[in-house]
């Protein structure tokens, strides 16, 4: 199994993964500006972050170097502690007193 | 490395002090705190070897930084004496968030990895996040919170793409070898690379408030309480601008990058120096004067050579001062004016505390960059850097620099000289309070003030890293500024 | 020699000193003691110049007494310094002698002015700056004197300042003046940029040395400078004017001495008009024309001052005339017989007015042939020297230059013929009303004092001796004044009358008939008739026009004083508060309102900045794609 | 020696001032220190030889190699007589003048004067261009605190209008040190630089605005007459007299040497420009009701020919327009003087409200026509002698541009013998009650007026102090 | 393989778009875990196997259940919150469409980046990923934890009623 999933570096291009993560990014860049609700904003930011973890997921698989991945897992990180600042500051008041 | 330490554990120090009600302690144990953390960054000054796995790296510009930032969060937490002298509760979270960002700027100066960078950058916006919305009674602060945590995070988000594309084409996250790669050949025609260093720029120049992403500033300076305010001006820009300026210290930055950092440069300057002549409110004054000195300190990145860390070291200290020293003036105006921070309150000043006002002027005047005062000389240098680097496109914006140095004076000096005004909003209250407080804060200013002027008589030369920076008489003016602290 | 130096600076100093001494005393003077002062100053200036004039040989040519070293840095020395010479002598002999009378004259025409001693000092400073502008041995010291002599002149005429009008007048006099005087220092600006020296005596050796452009600007901006000063057409309708102010000041500045400046200057540089017949045919053509146009105005004036002053500058017209012709000694003789006559006239005019109490006005006069017989008798005689009447000092220096005029032009001669012709009419005209047939006024008429009556007859014997100055060879003189002034003018040596004895024979005998028929007539029309002008709307266009001095004053009004009005309301309602002050302040109002743009961009909500953001990074990646 | 007793003694006199607000006799203690001022000058000026002296020469930031060096020539000397003669009198007028603390007025007099005395001792372009600024600051408090109606939005438009031409200049001088071999602003240094032709014709304009708007020339003059007209007396005449040479110093020391080629290349459009500033301001001088902004105006048009003098650029025109400049602060004074003692009387400086005061004050009318005689430049006047010098220098440049520059002499006497009219002659319209002439009035007028007749016979002293220098100059110029 | 690649790919872009444009907040939540799935399941096509565990455990498991208790709790989902002005809602797909495009542009002529010379399949694995976290990263490691202390005091801070302030000195109570 691990043979196959190992291959799909060398089967799957890189520009395959940039492009995707270029489309997920702007997605997430469209949805923060859209949407006027907080919530589905601070999801739209966690998306772009996502597409960065993707890109540098797909980065390190190609260079084979594990310290991609360990910023992938500090972007996670900080990602986290945002999300809670995020929703503790009161900015939409009208919404939370609604 | 070990100041780092030292300062985290001194924010959780202040956490459990927090819990009882010996509020009047948190200031000078942190100011003890913060100055053994001078020290031990001061003991070992010369010793130039990469603490920590290579991901730090204390050198004479970072050790000279650090002990930049150490001294103007002394400085903020004298005023915060003052400033949290009514409030009841989570002082010491107040406290605690500010040594908390600290670090994250002490991450900045010294960083030898991308994602320390970022880490530092994190580090240095959450605690202002929740800072920024300290206020909670007036709604504005919240929003004004609210809106710099948005924009913060959509940047750090372009910072993120930018460092993945990097190192999808160096492969590595250490800083030399990203500045070697972009200067090799290969670097320069690929792509991958353009975009990376873009988007990091991008993501950086967010935090220093160049013009496209400056837009939080006027907003978020007037929403938070003004000691955050002040913090934010000074200890973040400078740390904000350290960081900038070590990433790209030593790259050659191809062409493309290099017109993209003209333009930002000229229209940081152009609309600083442009949108405040119209500003009546003091806290977005201030925050379109510190977007014209983004504009200021940005020439000399496009004129980068070895001399030049110097020079911005020298600028951000002077301008640091400076802006300190009015943060305070203006909170003993706030106070007796009830509140209003119309640069109105500032009229009148010169009939009921005439060293206040004198001090607030010099101030002023070396913000404004005129002779005699350390802001002229540093002005003086960055031009002399520009003309060096033979840069064409400067004319456009010396002129505008030149109307956003009157525009302090506009606003700021007849307004606190004006004799005759004495009567309005300042009135009876002012004087009796200016009095008290003029003992414990005033010379406080004045020192400042002192300082600035001290320093602008006798101007330094700009050869050498910061740390001969260091050793030149500013430092004295600052530790003078210490000591009528000291009550 | 040192004598000579020490009086030819004593002949200036003096009246200065008296002008300076009398107006910083003038509280203390009473009038009688300060006209006495003046008098007596310029009077011992007056016998120094005698005895200048008795010690001067003309061979010895002229001398320059070096006062001071004015003007001397690297490539320019021009000093404060003064000429002896026949030309400054003849005209110091003029000045102090007839100016000595003149003071004495006015010590009782001004004695109930409280001012006096103020006019008695202005009186002296006129006569210092006069000296100096003749006695002057370069262009420059000249014109300390010209531009003096307009300033006097302005605060003679503008004594009685309380009235509007006087000062309008004197201030027209000083205006037009200057725009004289900017000629003169343009032509001498010139004549240093070429000669790099401005002294006469070296002006006058190398003038060839001049380009042809140089040499014709030079004379015409001289002649333009002239014109101002002896008010000739283009800048003549101040001297009218000026009668705003004392007689005397009128006798002596507006007759005998500012007025002949002109003329003086034009001698003294006549080597330089020499070399350009162009502008000498300019000034004949101009000086006729003036003595036309002035003559036919005199004709239906009613002020007894007026006349005299239309007569001065046709008078004046005549001597310009006779330098366009070249007869310089000619018109120098003219100068000093009209000075005789002329400041009679005027005296005797003042006196006239001082019997009447004031009035001025001929159709007010008549009939005074036997209260003030003195004044009559003088007036008598200066209206026949002036008509030119055979023997008299005019019949000798006018017939010369007519004769210059029938051997230069015919036509020109036609002219002056026909100009003296007019003159001898007027003169009677106004000797007729104001002195026979019944007296129309209302004041009881009685006889002047000594002291002004004294001048009138010292005049009245000059006008009728002065013929002998320059006796032509017909009359078996050999023409002293020519021959004197050659020594200072070398232009003169060239002026001959080459007609034969009986040509001139005619031309006299033409004259005098012309004369007398006019006088016959003059006396058909005043004495028998005592025909008065009435008012100028029922006139016949022609007669209304020259009444109304051909309408020269409204014309100059309209070309230059409305425009000029006008103009400088605009520059400033348009020039300076719409188009200066708004480009000044331009620049903060453009920072000010781009500034305003740029806040509204500054909107309250965080979608519109993160959008603002984005906009911004997409545009900064478009640059950076771009500029790859 | 000299240097820093000139520096001093107006700057401690004034601290003292400052510190001490004695409201009684703060006039005689300013009036003490500028005698002595002028004191010290006239001594320099009795030993001076004709070549330029050096008086201090010290190291002001040796990184840079600049230099803080103070000296004089010919030209400087002659400014520094200016401003020591003309100090006392501005200072003197303080006794006519009800102004509030009247300690603070005479020190920022003093303070000016300190700093006029620097620029014009400076021998070091960035010494010149401090001290240049440093100038403004009192004057701006002055107008600021003193001034007429409207008096803070004029003075901050003239402030920043004359900051916005300060720092085109620092820019220029910036731009020059650092061509130099090493980055020091000596006079001498940046003389010997021979910028290239391409350069020099846009740095002329980069040095030249801040002059041409403290000067003022034509197209930057506007702020001149509603400042003139606000600011208080001594305000006016420190502006009008001393603070406007700055300007023509200016162009002398920084402007001549650098952009030789470039001043070459201007010259006519600067000589145009001026002469339709003197034309311009002749003319609209005319019509003008208020007599200080009529002084304002005049000053304007004697000021567009001085600067033309200047712009004809060989001896006649530049010793002209030294000389004319001389004369002009002497003229400005004591026509500022008459205004103000006018102003006394009859309550505004209105002409309007005057008319046919000779019949009360004879006496000042007779200064006030000695002053006219200064004004109008009738010979044996100051005034005559410079602008003789100044048509003959414009005669070599051009020949109708010395026509136009001629013609001002009637623009001069129409407005003044007008004014003259409206003020002194005609009857007397409004039977005010007012006294004659004090002694003050002729404390103050009369030794100008005889500082007038005397240079106008006598110019050799000014002259030959001037002359050597210019020709130093020229000879420096290509 | 590619046909796994296409399939999470194809997920991921939908669930995307649906976050962004759907009208109620539970149905962006679920679209949203919907994608961080499809993300996971990229990380185990690149063989990154430690990174997908976190990736569930911390994304779908921490942060959606977080929103979805905010959600409920604040009872934010009952009205179809309004949505923004159709201009500026145009305006952001824009801005999001000329994203894409610049960046498209940009990369159109291929990434030239040198792969690395030896494949090493162990990369993504928890023990390489684990020895280069503790062993290269520690500091960042450890700083993170003043991050996590300044984040949690903050939200405390905020979230924290207010409480009255006793009057000291007869200055009418202001909240701090």
């Amino acid at each position: 199994m691990n043979e196959g999933i190992i291959t799909a570096i060398r089967v799957v291009p890189l520009e395959h993964y940039v492009i995707l993560s270029f489309l997920l990014f702007s997605i997430g860049i469209a949805g923060v500006v859209f949407r006027r609700n907080t919530i589905i904003i601070l999801m739209c930011l966690e998306l772009m972050f996502n597409s960065v973890n993707l890109l540098l997921t797909a980065f390190s698989a190609y260079h084979s170097d594990p310290r991609a991945q360990v910023f992938v897992f500090f972007i996670m990180l900080v990602a986290a502690a945002e999300v809670t600042v995020g929703l503790a500051i009161p900015g939409d008041d009208e919404a939370q007193r609604g | 490395m070990s100041a780092l330490i030292l300062i985290s554990v001194l924010g959780v120090v202040l956490l459990y002090l927090g819990f009882g009600d010996n509020r009047k302690w948190l200031a000078p144990v942190g100011i003890l705190g913060l100055l053994a953390a001078l020290t031990m960054l001061l003991c070992n000054w010369n010793v130039e070897s990469p603490l920590f796995a290579g991901m730090l790296k204390f050198d004479g510009y970072a050790m000279a930084f650090d002990m930049s930032l150490i001294l103007l969060t002394v400085l903020l937490f004298l005023f915060g004496i003052d400033y949290y002298a009514r409030m009841r509760e989570n002082v010491a979270e107040q406290y605690a968030l500010m040594l908390f960002s600290l670090v994250g700027g002490l991450m900045l100066t010294s960083f030898t990895n991308l994602l320390v960078l970022f880490l530092g950058i994190e580090i240095l916006s959450i605690p202002l996040f929740i800072l920024a919305g300290g206020k909670r009674d007036s709604f504005r602060s919240g929003e004004a919170a609210f809106k710099y945590f948005l924009q913060g995070s959509f940047a750090s988000g372009f910072l993120l793409l930018g460092i993945a594309l990097i190192y999808g084409s160096t492969a590595s996250f250490d800083l030399a070898t990203v500045q070697a790669a972009v200067g090799t050949s290969a670097g320069q025609g690929n792509m991958l690379m353009l975009l990376g260093l873009f988007f990091t720029i991008v993501g950086v120049s967010f935090k220093v408030a160049a013009v496209p992403f400056h837009f939080w500033n006027p907003d978020v300076y007037e929403g938070a309480p003004t000691l955050v305010t002040a913090f934010m001006s000074t200890v973040v820009k400078t740390a904000a601008f350290a960081g900038f300026y070590r990433l790209i210290e030593y790259m050659h930055l191809p062409g493309a990058v290099q017109t993209m950092l003209v333009v930002v440069t000229v229209c940081t300057l152009f609309l600083g120096n442009i949108v405040a002549l119209r500003q009546t409110q003091f806290k977005r004054l201030m925050a379109y004067s510190s977007i014209a000195h983004t504009g200021f300190l940005l020439i000399i990145f496009l004129g980068i050579s070895e001399r030049t860390s110097g020079v911005l070291y020298y600028y951000l200290t002077t301008y640091s001062i400076a802006t300190v020293g009015l943060f305070v003036v203006l909170t003993l105006a706030k106070r007796a004016a009830k509140g209003d921070e119309n640069i109105r309150i500032f009229r009148g000043l010169f009939r009921s505390a005439p060293w206040l006002a004198i001090a607030t002027m010099l101030l002023l005047l070396s913000l404004a960059g005129i002779p005699l005062t350390a802001g002229f000389v540093a002005k003086y240098r960055v031009f002399a850097l520009g003309i060096e680097a033979k840069l064409r496109g400067r004319h456009g914006f010396r002129g505008s620099d030149g109307a956003g140095g009157h525009l302090l004076l506009r606003h700021g000096d007849p307004g606190s000289l004006h004799p005759q005004r004495a009567r309005t909003a300042i009135g009876g209250g002012a004087r009796e309070l200016a009095r008290a407080l003029i003992l414990r804060r005033g010379c406080g200013v004045a020192g400042a003030a002192a300082g600035v002027v001290e320093v602008g008589s006798t101007p330094s030369p700009s050869a050498g890293s910061p740390t001969d920076e260091v050793d030149q008489p500013c430092f004295s003016a600052s530790l003078l500024f210490l000591y009528p602290y000291a009550k | 020699m040192v004598m000579t130096d020490l009086l030819a600076v004593l002949v200036p100093a003096l009246p200065l000193a008296g002008a300076v001494l009398l107006s910083a005393l003038r509280r203390k003077f009473s009038a009688t003691v300060a006209g006495s002062i003046a008098t007596a100053l310029i009077a011992i200036s007056f016998v120094a110049t005698v005895i200048l004039f008795s010690g001067f040989d003309t061979a010895a040519g002229g001398r320059t007494v070096r006062v001071l070293d004015w003007l001397s840095i690297t490539g320019m020395d021009i000093p404060l310094a003064l000429r002896i010479d026949a030309l400054s002598l003849t005209m110091m002999l003029i000045v102090t002698g007839v100016g000595a009378l003149i003071h004495l004259y006015s010590i009782g025409y001004m004695h109930d002015d409280e001012r006096a001693p103020t006019f008695f000092a202005q009186l002296n400073l006129f006569s210092f700056a006069m000296l100096m502008l003749v006695m002057g041995s370069n262009f420059l010291v000249t014109f300390i004197g010209w531009e003096g002599v307009g300033l006097c002149s302005y605060l003679l005429i503008g004594f009685w300042y309380t009235k509007p009008d006087y000062n309008y007048a004197a201030r027209k006099a000083f205006v037009m003046n200057r725009i004289g005087d900017v000629g003169m220092v343009l032509a001498m600006a010139l004549l240093f940029h070429f000669l790099g020296t401005l002294e006469y005596t070296a002006v006058m050796e190398n003038a060839h040395s001049i380009p042809a452009w140089g040499l014709l600007a030079i004379t015409l901006l001289l002649f333009f400078g002239a014109t101002g000063k002896s008010a000739q057409i283009p800048l003549f309708t101040w001297l009218p004017d000026a009668m705003a102010g004392p007689t005397p000041v009128s006798a002596l500045i507006h007759a005998a001495t500012m007025v002949t400046a002109g003329v003086f200057l034009v001698v003294r540089s006549s080597v330089l008009f020499d070399l350009v017949p162009y502008t000498r045919d300019v000034i004949l053509w101009t000086g006729t024309a003036t003595a036309l146009l002035a003559a036919t105005i005199g004709l239906f004036q009613n002020d007894i001052k007026k006349v005299l002053a239309y007569s001065t500058v046709s008078q004046l017209g005549y001597m310009f005339a006779a330098l366009g012709m070249g007869a310089y000694s000619a018109a120098m003789f003219h100068v000093t017989t009209h000075a005789f006559f002329k400041a009679l006239l005027f005296l005797a005019a003042g006196s006239v007015i001082h019997a009447l109490g004031g009035e001025q006005d001929i159709r007010k006069m008549g009939g005074l042939k036997g209260s003030i017989k003195i004044t009559f008798v003088t007036f008598f005689i200066g209206t026949i020297a002036i008509s030119g009447l055979p023997l008299m000092s005019g019949f000798f220096s006018k017939d010369l230059i007519l004769a210059h005029a029938f051997q230069h032009s015919p036509v020109a001669f036609g002219l002056l013929v026909f100009g003296a012709v007019l003159t001898t009419f007027y003169m009677f005209r106004l000797l007729f009303l104001v002195f026979y047939g019944t007296y129309r006024g209302k004041a009881h008429a009685h006889e002047s004092p000594l002291t002004m009556t004294v001048p009138l007859m010292v005049l009245a014997v000059l006008s009728v001796v002065g013929g002998a100055l320059n006796l032509p060879h017909l009359f078996g003189g050999h023409e002293p004044m020519k021959h004197f002034l050659e020594s200072a003018a070398a232009a003169i040596r060239s002026e001959e009358i080459e007609l034969s004895a009986s040509t001139e024979w005619i031309l006299m005998g033409i004259t005098a008939v012309l004369v007398f028929t006019t006088i016959a007539f003059a006396y058909g029309r005043f004495v028998k008739r005592t025909t008065l002008e009435g008012d100028e709307a029922d006139m016949p266009l022609l007669k209304r026009l020259i009444a109304q001095r051909w309408r020269v004053d409204e014309l100059y009004a309209a070309l230059f004083e409305k425009p000029y009005g006008w103009l400088s309301e605009h520059f400033h309602s348009i020039g300076e508060l719409r188009i200066m002050v708004p480009l000044q302040n331009g620049v903060g109002e453009a920072a000010l309102r781009v500034g305003n743009v740029v806040r509204k961009l500054q909107t309250g909500n965080a979608s519109f900045h993160l959008l603002a953001m984005v906009a911004g990074i997409i545009i900064f990646l478009v640059i950076t794609l771009l500029s790859n | 020696m000299i240097a820093a007793l000139l520096l001093l003694i107006p700057f401690l006199a004034a601290t003292l001032l400052v510190v001490l607000r004695p409201t009684k006799h703060a006039r005689s203690v300013a009036l003490i220190s500028s005698l002595a001022t002028l004191a010290v000058v006239l001594m320099a000026w009795a030993t001076y030889a004709g070549s330029p002296v050096v008086l201090a020469d010290r190291d002001w930031v040796p990184a840079w190699g600049l230099r803080f060096v103070m000296g004089y020539d010919g030209v400087g000397l002659l400014m520094l007589i200016l401003t020591a003669v003309v100090f006392p009198f501005i200072i003197g007028t303080g006794y006519g003048e009800k102004l509030q603390h009247p300690s603070l007025v005479n020190a920022l007099l003093l303070y000016t004067q300190t700093f006029l005395l620097g620029v014009f001792m400076a021998q070091n372009a960035l010494l010149f261009y401090i001290f240049y600024e440093l100038t403004l600051i009192p004057v701006f408090f002055l107008l600021l605190y003193w001034g007429g109606e409207r008096r803070r939005a004029i003075t901050i438009r003239f402030f920043i209008y004359t900051l916005l031409g300060g720092l085109s200049l620092l820019f220029g001088i910036i731009y020059c040190m650092a061509q130099g071999p090493t980055m020091n602003g000596d006079f001498s240094a940046l003389a010997a630089l021979n910028l290239p032709i391409g350069v020099q014709h846009w740095l002329f304009w980069v040095l030249f605005l801040a002059f041409a708007i403290k000067l003022p020339i034509f197209p930057f003059h506007s702020w001149q007459p509603d400042t003139y007209t606000m600011a208080p007396m001594q305000g006016t005449m420190v502006l009008a007299a001393v603070m406007l040479k700055m300007g023509l110093y200016g162009v002398i020391k920084l402007v001549f040497p650098i952009v030789p080629d470039g001043v070459a290349f201007w010259r006519e459009t600067v000589i145009a420009l001026s002469l339709i500033g003197a034309v311009y301001g002749g003319i609209i001088a005319f019509r003008q009701w208020d007599l200080k902004r009529l002084i304002a105006y005049s000053s304007l048009s004697h000021v567009g020919l001085i600067c033309a003098g200047l712009f004809a650029w060989n001896s006649y025109g530049i010793t002209g327009s030294l000389y004319q400049a001389f004369a002009h602060s002497i003229l400005v004074l004591c026509t500022l003087y008459l205004c103000s003692a006018l102003k006394e009387r009859v309550g505004s400086s209105e002409m309007g409200a005057m008319g046919g005061l000779k019949v009360r004050t004879p006496r000042l009318a007779a200064l006030f026509l000695l002053v006219l005689l200064n004004a109008v430049a009738l010979p044996l006047t100051q005034s005559f002698i410079g602008e003789w010098l100044m048509f003959l220098g414009l005669w070599q440049v051009h020949s109708w541009l010395a026509v136009v520059a001629v013609s001002t002499i009637v623009w001069g006497t129409i407005y003044m013998l007008y004014a003259y009219q409206r003020v002194m002659l005609g009857p007397d319209k409004w039977q005010l009650e007012m006294p004659d002439a004090s002694n003050r009035d002729h404390l103050f007028l009369v030794p100008l007026i005889a500082i007038t007749l005397i240079l106008g016979v006598y110019p050799a002293p000014i002259l030959d102090l001037v002359d050597p220098s210019v020709q130093l100059l020229l000879s420096s110029l290509p | 393989m590619l046909a796994f690649f296409y399939l999470f790919a194809a997920i991921s872009v939908i669930s995307a778009l649906i976050v962004v444009s759907a009208r109620s907040p539970i149905n962006s939540v679920i679209a949203l875990v919907v994608c961080f799935l499809s993300i996971a399941g990229h990380y185990i096509l690149l063989n990154a196997q430690f990174l997908a565990m976190v990736h569930i455990i911390v994304y779908t498991g921490a942060i959606m259940v977080l929103f979805l208790f905010v959600i409920m709790l604040l009872n934010l989902n009952k009205a179809t919150e309004p949505m923004k002005t159709l201009g500026t809602r145009v305006a952001a797909v824009l801005a999001g469409g000329l994203f894409f495009l610049t960046l498209m542009a940009a990369i159109r002529h291929g990434i030239n980046i040198t792969p690395a010379n030896e494949f090493d399949p162990g990369v993504g694995l928890v023990r390489s990923v684990g020895l280069s976290l503790f062993k290269e990263f520690l500091l960042p490691f450890e700083v993170s934890s003043v991050l996590f202390l300044s984040a949690m005091v903050g939200v405390v801070m905020l979230a924290k009623k207010e409480k009255v302030v006793v009057p000291k000195d007869g200055v009418e109570p202001s909240k701090a």
